[in-house]
């Protein structure tokens, strides 16, 4: 034998071991946002490691600032963007997957080709014309906007979870003797509600973090925090723990979407190389 | 006027470039069970499918009591089917999946209740009734699904291979359950199979398709004892089949096969097999030298060396053997060729393996086959 | 090499599930050993805990002796061979050479070998090929030539004939059969096939639910199961169950209104070993024999009175079905007896049974009793 | 009235997958599909919003002074240089991680989910507190790097760095999206090796075969189509690559940071040339189109 037993196993602990560094690196970036949040403001200079003095300061300077009229845009535009993408995509999905729908595979490559476009390409022509409608500005315009946006994907990723339902089940249903309605909303739609709730965080996510369009189609009254926390790169001499505080509130949520639905979240991420 | 319950008139069906039926025509009287046996994608599936109404036939006419039903949808035909997937509801439990064709029917929730305490009781799953439809074992799935099917007052009962999937022990169980449960209910039926014993076991007819044409239908025995082709010949036993190659000669004392495999040697039909003479004398006189291919089931051999062999005798060496038990399918190596033979157990009192055999061939028993087409002798 | 495999009250629980529960198994040196048992049985989680693919959950693992229990599987020296050939996806000589070339084996040593255990399996031809050029009967061999190259202590085998058609695997399976009595090393083969079991094993252990029922030679298996459930389980249809009385006083035992037997030595050692009076009467279906006229017991047959109800057509064989007051008993006919007899459903028939294939059995704990 | 109220229902019942698509593609043909073909049309005219000029046709000419333009051509080599490095970088550092979480250990799942966070929170986000870590004075990166060596560097500055001398800027661009997208590249790679068997992994253990065996006749083969996948998708987002730029750096100093999107950016917004934009837009598309093609055709035929 070339390899001994304990060599071998002080192999596995050493792999574990060097993994483990690589990805405690990697993370220190949360890190220092997470303590920079609580930190006073004379800590931050003297001492950048570490945290010795907890305060909720910054979180208090924060909401002065706006932070929570943001937070309350972005929760508006998510929940509004997200229902209304649901709410068309759950139909679509389900003719794509079960009907013979002339170009078909279309889906798929409009999809691709709208992760290929630049946003910039498609948001000069919609700020002319929300201009030119009044929808500039406005929680409307942006919801529809984000709706869109996220419409393509939202329909891929439940007719997938559909697609994994064999359609005996459906014509099982239609010989019981029941409804296209009756098969749609009591028997498909239960079976995937975990899939249309991952679409759905997805479908979140996305728009909560989205800033191009946020940048060019809101107003002061509508911008969502991608927008506030981009504004203060015109200030001059960064107050470091107030947009902490912002960020820590901003990106908590999706930490927490992370650890929920984190098997389902892989799926669209990994979308059109795992499945194909 | 017929006396057939459902009829098939010429159903076609294509998808895309691929012809998955052709010209499909049958008739089920009530009361009859009839199997649809096949190698998958044979088009068992689609024709199920098409008789529930699920899909559209491109071209014929499906009747049922002499009505044409072309038109009639899906839950106005009084069909109930068994999916191959078994087409569980996996977010309900046993009781809904059963309830799910007496809510569509609209039934009183207290006949609903009955019916179903009563069909979950006949097919020994009452206890499972709260459980929830994706926590079930292979064989209860199959009873759930059996139960929904059968709580509904159909006139037919379509069986998509229903246990496709479950372990050869519990597979067997099942099918003298089912058959029971058949002959019991007394309902007219169509059972989808890819396995010859299990069509054999349970129909009054059966109907074997092959590339979406109807072979060979006739009763169980009938399509046993004569395959109407060598590759039905092979299927029906497993690819467990002897085969003997030669060809049809004639000679001044009647006509004779001059076998070329395995063994070379010439036979006069009048000795072997006095029940072929008429038919190979037709083939003979033409002086074709028509190639036959003649084949005999593992059970109508014998390897005894103490018997008397009336039939062709025939050396080889055993190689290996099955042990099923009471009986040993054993089998012996001549000139590239396994022959297969059923044995009793006492041939493993000696060590076999190695040892050259005698084997005894009864061809009166035999079937035979045009080498050429394929197609059995003296099918009239 | 030689190694003795000996598993000491080994307990295997996944999650809630418990796959192996409380295990003792002996495989002797140079043995065919079978464990054969219905899908879900813990047949393969045994033999995964061998390989040391899985640790147990409790019980030790020996090796002639030496406890391996927290050994990892590249240090056990077994080699495998899966149900699904699981090749690497590279050429056949690639496939067998690199677990020589792994530990390090000469170059030209590797040569010589892969040259020669394909020359046995008839993989010469084939050895500069990519794995996806084979036929699936090919790539099983691949993979078996891979286990025999290595010349290891123990071979591992999980149902690697199921995913061949009917004719590869029983060529193949005479291949195996005759190379064991070459190579002359221990083989522990896991299968749910009983025929396959029966064929191929020296010795069977059957399994059930994560219990070892019985291990015996497949005719010990065959003729004496020790419980209900290998009786059930081997034989194709499996083993009759009757629930029968034995009454004390008449010295008989009755199935039903019926007396089916008559012995005083019989019912006095049956009483013994049940406290209820009730037996189970075990037989298997084809050692029963049908008759349409009523005829008198003795020489050793018993005769039972049934009515047929269901008659099974198998191609090979005919399976009648018959009740007896309630119960039922399947009955296996060949195709001539069958056609000679000439009865249908419904009709009265007379059950001759010899009396040294009866078995009994206890109702409650289903063990055989005698 | 009854009548036809009768029909429409006939007419859904008949086509129901035609209706139930129908609302979805209403939005996306007013709010994606008509915009796009506008936007094509604009870049082929003059247009400003600010200056009250007619739109002027100008057929081909935005596209003309684009290709002539040095300016233009100079964001083009940048955004390639960009992505040049960026790739690799994750590349490197994904495939090692994934080869590091490849066998089943404990811990294993959770910081496979931990890395998942980069990837989801807002690239906003990230970059802005990246302006907080690689701050000359206050920075903790500047801190250990001072602490350690004795040295600070200018991270968002100009300065050449020693790596192909590119400015540090562009160095710290590439290392703030190579932070957020190599778990993307290490989650591809894992989803690879996930297709090889379990059986396979099993059996390399038994075999016994040593990890340079596994990576070259286990891993690779498997990997080997996934590592195109990722090239053409990292490719695509790449070309997208705007928002950390335009918190981190803005495009500076000076233009040493002006990646293609923040440029068509700068001409449509800065400059209200939304002509030039869109033009600048297509070609992009464009050239998007052509390497996806040249990806996919060597899948295609890779798979045979």
């Amino acid at each position: 034998m070339v390899e001994s037993l304990l060599l071998y196993k002080l192999k596995k602990y050493l792999r574990v071991a060097v993994l483990v560094f690589l990805i405690l690196a990697y993370l220190s970036p949360l890190y220092w946002i997470f303590t920079t949040a609580f930190k006073t403001r004379a800590e931050m200079f003297s001492n950048p490691f570490y945290l010795t003095q907890v305060t909720l300061e910054n979180f208090e300077e924060a909401a002065r600032y706006g932070a929570f009229d943001a937070i309350k845009n972005s929760v508006i535009i998510t929940v509004g963007g997200v229902g209304l993408a649901l709410l068309l995509s759950v139909f679509a999905a389900y003719a794509f997957s079960r009907y013979a729908i002339r170009g078909k595979n279309i889906l798929m490559f409009y999809i691709l080709s709208t992760r290929m476009m630049p946003p910039i390409a498609l948001v000069i022509p919609i700020f002319v014309m929300f201009q030119k409608l009044g929808l500039k500005g406005t929680y409307t315009g942006l919801i529809l906007m984000y709706a869109t946006v996220s419409l393509p994907f939202s329909i891929w990723m439940i007719k997938s979870f559909i697609d994994d339902i064999p359609k005996d089940i459906d014509q099982a249903a239609i010989l019981d003797g029941h409804s296209l309605t009756y098969v749609l909303f009591k028997i498909v739609i239960p079976m995937v509600l975990p899939g249309i709730v991952a679409s759905m965080v997805f479908s979140a996510i996305t728009i909560w973090n989205e800033f191009v369009f946020a940048l060019l189609l809101s107003s002061i009254d509508t911008r969502p925090t991608s927008v506030l926390l981009s504004s203060i790169r015109g200030e001059r001499g960064f107050n470091w723990g107030r947009i902490a505080a912002i960020e820590v509130v901003y990106i908590l949520p999706i930490i927490i979407f992370v650890f929920l639905v984190q098997k389902h979240l892989l799926r669209g991420l990994t979308f059109g190389t795992v499945r194909r | 006027m017929s006396d057939y319950f459902l009829e098939l008139r010429n159903i076609k069906k294509r998808y895309g470039d691929k012809t998955v039926l052709d010209n499909i025509s049958l008739g089920l009287r009530r009361g009859e069970t009839l199997s649809l046996l096949g190698p998958p994608g044979s088009g068992k599936t689609t024709l199920l499918k098409i008789i529930a109404g699920l899909e559209r036939q491109d071209s014929g006419d499906i009747l049922m009591d002499g009505k044409v039903i072309n038109d009639l949808p899906p839950y106005q035909r009084g069909v109930a089917m068994v999916f191959e997937t078994l087409a569980l509801y996996t977010h309900m439990t046993v009781y809904e999946n059963i309830a799910s064709p007496l809510i569509a029917a609209k039934l009183p929730k207290e006949v609903m209740d009955k019916k179903i305490r009563e069909i979950a009781k006949f097919l020994k799953i009452e206890h499972l009734l709260e459980r929830k439809a994706d926590k079930l074992s292979g064989g209860e799935r199959q009873r759930v699904a059996l139960a929904r099917a059968l709580v509904k007052d159909a006139e037919l009962y379509l069986f998509d291979e229903p246990f496709i999937n479950l372990d050869a022990k519990i597979r067997s169980a099942l099918r003298t359950e089912f058959k029971k449960l058949k002959t019991t209910l007394g309902k007219t039926s169509i059972f989808a199979t890819p396995d010859p014993i299990e069509a054999l076991a349970l129909s009054d007819y059966i109907a074997v398709l092959y590339n979406g044409r109807i072979l060979q239908y006739g009763t169980p025995i009938e399509i046993y004892d004569k395959p109407i082709n060598l590759w039905l010949a092979r299927y029906l036993t497993g690819n467990m089949l002897n085969e003997l190659y030669g060809r049809v000669v004639s000679q001044e004392n009647g006509v004779a096969i001059e076998l070329t495999s395995p063994v070379k040697r010439k036979i006069l039909v009048k000795d072997y097999a006095p029940n072929y003479v008429d038919i190979i004398k037709e083939l003979g006189v033409a002086g074709t030298q028509q190639e036959i291919v003649i084949t005999i089931k593992p059970s109508q051999s014998t390897i005894e060396s103490s018997q008397e062999c009336s039939g062709l005798e025939i050396e080889a060496e055993i190689i290996g053997y099955e042990n099923h038990g009471s009986e040993i399918l054993v089998f012996a190596r001549i000139n590239d060729t396994v022959l297969k033979i059923y044995s009793s157990r006492d041939i493993l009192n000696r060590d076999i393996i190695g040892a050259k055999n005698k084997i005894c061939l009864d061809l009166t028993k035999a079937v035979i086959y045009d080498k050429r087409t394929g197609r059995v002798l003296g099918d009239t | 090499m030689m190694v003795d495999v000996r598993l000491k009250d080994i307990t295997k629980v996944f999650g809630k599930v418990v796959a192996v529960r409380n295990m003792n198994l002996e495989i002797k040196d140079k043995e065919f050993f079978a464990i054969l048992g219905p899908s879900g049985c813990g047949k393969t989680t045994t033999l995964r805990i061998i390989a040391g693919l899985e640790k147990p959950t409790k019980g030790r693992v020996y090796f002639d002796n030496q406890d391996v229990t927290s050994l990892p599987a590249k240090f056990r020296d077994v080699a495998m061979v899966p149900q699904f050939y699981a090749l690497y996806p590279t050429t056949v000589y690639n496939n067998i050479a690199l677990p020589l070339r792994s530990r390090g084996v000469s170059k030209e040593e590797v040569k010589q070998r892969v040259r020669e255990v394909a020359e046995l399996l008839g993989l010469t031809e084939k050895l500069h090929l990519h794995i996806d050029k084979l036929s699936i009967g090919d790539k099983q061999k691949v993979s078996l030539a891979r286990a025999i190259v290595r010349k290891p202590k123990l071979y591992l085998l999980d149902e690697p004939l199921t995913i061949l058609d009917p004719v590869t695997r029983i060529i193949i399976r005479s291949e195996l059969k005759s190379l064991q009595r070459r190579i002359k090393q221990t083989i522990i083969y896991v299968t749910h096939d009983q025929i396959e079991a029966m064929s191929l094993a020296d010795r069977i252990a059957v399994m059930n639910m994560g219990v070892i029922e019985q291990v015996g030679t497949p005719y010990e298996i065959y003729d004496k199961p020790s419980s209900r459930f290998v009786g059930w389980f081997i034989g194709e249809p499996g083993m009759n169950f009757l629930e029968a009385e034995v009454d004390k006083h008449s010295s008989a035992i009755k199935l039903g209104s019926q007396e089916v037997l008559q012995s005083k030595t019989l019912v006095s050692k049956l009483v013994e070993k049940t406290n209820n009076n009730k037996v189970v009467i075990g037989v298997r279906p084809e050692y029963i024999y049908l008759e349409k006229n009523p005829r008198e017991a003795g020489n050793g047959y018993t005769i039972v009175k049934g009515v047929v109800e269901l008659i099974e057509f198998t191609g090979t064989h005919y399976i009648v079905l018959v009740g007896i007051d309630g119960r039922e008993v399947k009955v296996k006919m060949n195709v001539e007896d069958y056609r000679r007899l000439n009865i249908a459903p419904k009709e009265n028939v007379y059950l001759r049974i010899p009396l040294d294939k009866i078995l009994f059995f206890d109702p409650v704990s289903e063990k055989r009793i005698l | 009235m009854k009548l036809s109220k009768d029909s429409f229902k006939n007419f859904i019942s008949q086509h129901p997958a035609w209706f139930m698509v129908l609302p979805a593609l209403l939005l996306l043909l007013a709010l994606n599909i008509f915009p796009l073909i506008w936007s094509l049309g604009l870049s082929f005219y003059k247009f400003t919003l600010i200056i009250k000029e007619p739109l002027r046709y100008v057929g081909g000419q935005n596209y003309i002074e684009l290709l002539t333009s040095p300016e233009a051509w100079d964001r083009f080599i940048k955004t390639g240089a960009y992505i040049f490095i960026s790739l690799l970088l994750q590349f490197a550092l994904g495939f090692t991680l994934a080869l590091l979480l490849a066998e089943e250990f404990k811990g294993r799942r959770l910081l496979t989910t931990i890395l998942m966070i980069p990837l989801m929170i807002a690239p906003v986000a990230s970059a802005l507190f990246f302006r907080y870590l690689l701050d000359y004075n206050f920075g903790p990166i500047n801190a250990i790097l001072d602490r350690l060596f004795g040295i600070r560097i200018y991270w968002l500055g100009a300065d050449p760095s020693p790596l192909f001398g590119l400015p540090y800027a562009l160095i710290s661009v590439i290392l703030v999206e190579s932070w957020i997208w190599t778990p993307f590249v290490m989650y591809i790679i894992l989803a690879g090796m996930g297709a090889i068997p379990t059986d396979l992994w099993e059996q390399a253990e038994v075999d016994g075969l040593s990890f340079w065996y596994k990576l070259r006749y286990l891993i690779l083969p498997y990997i080997k189509p996934m590592i195109a996948l990722i090239l053409m998708f990292r490719l695509m987002d790449s070309l997208k690559t705007f928002d950390t730029v335009y918190v981190l750096t803005a495009g500076g100093p000076g233009t040493t940071t002006e990646l293609i999107s923040v440029y068509i950016y700068k001409l449509a917004f800065i400059e209200w040339d939304f002509g030039s934009a869109t033009a600048l837009s297509y070609l992009v598309i464009v050239l998007v189109i052509f390497m996806t093609n040249v990806f996919m055709r060597y899948l295609i035929l890779k798979r045979g």
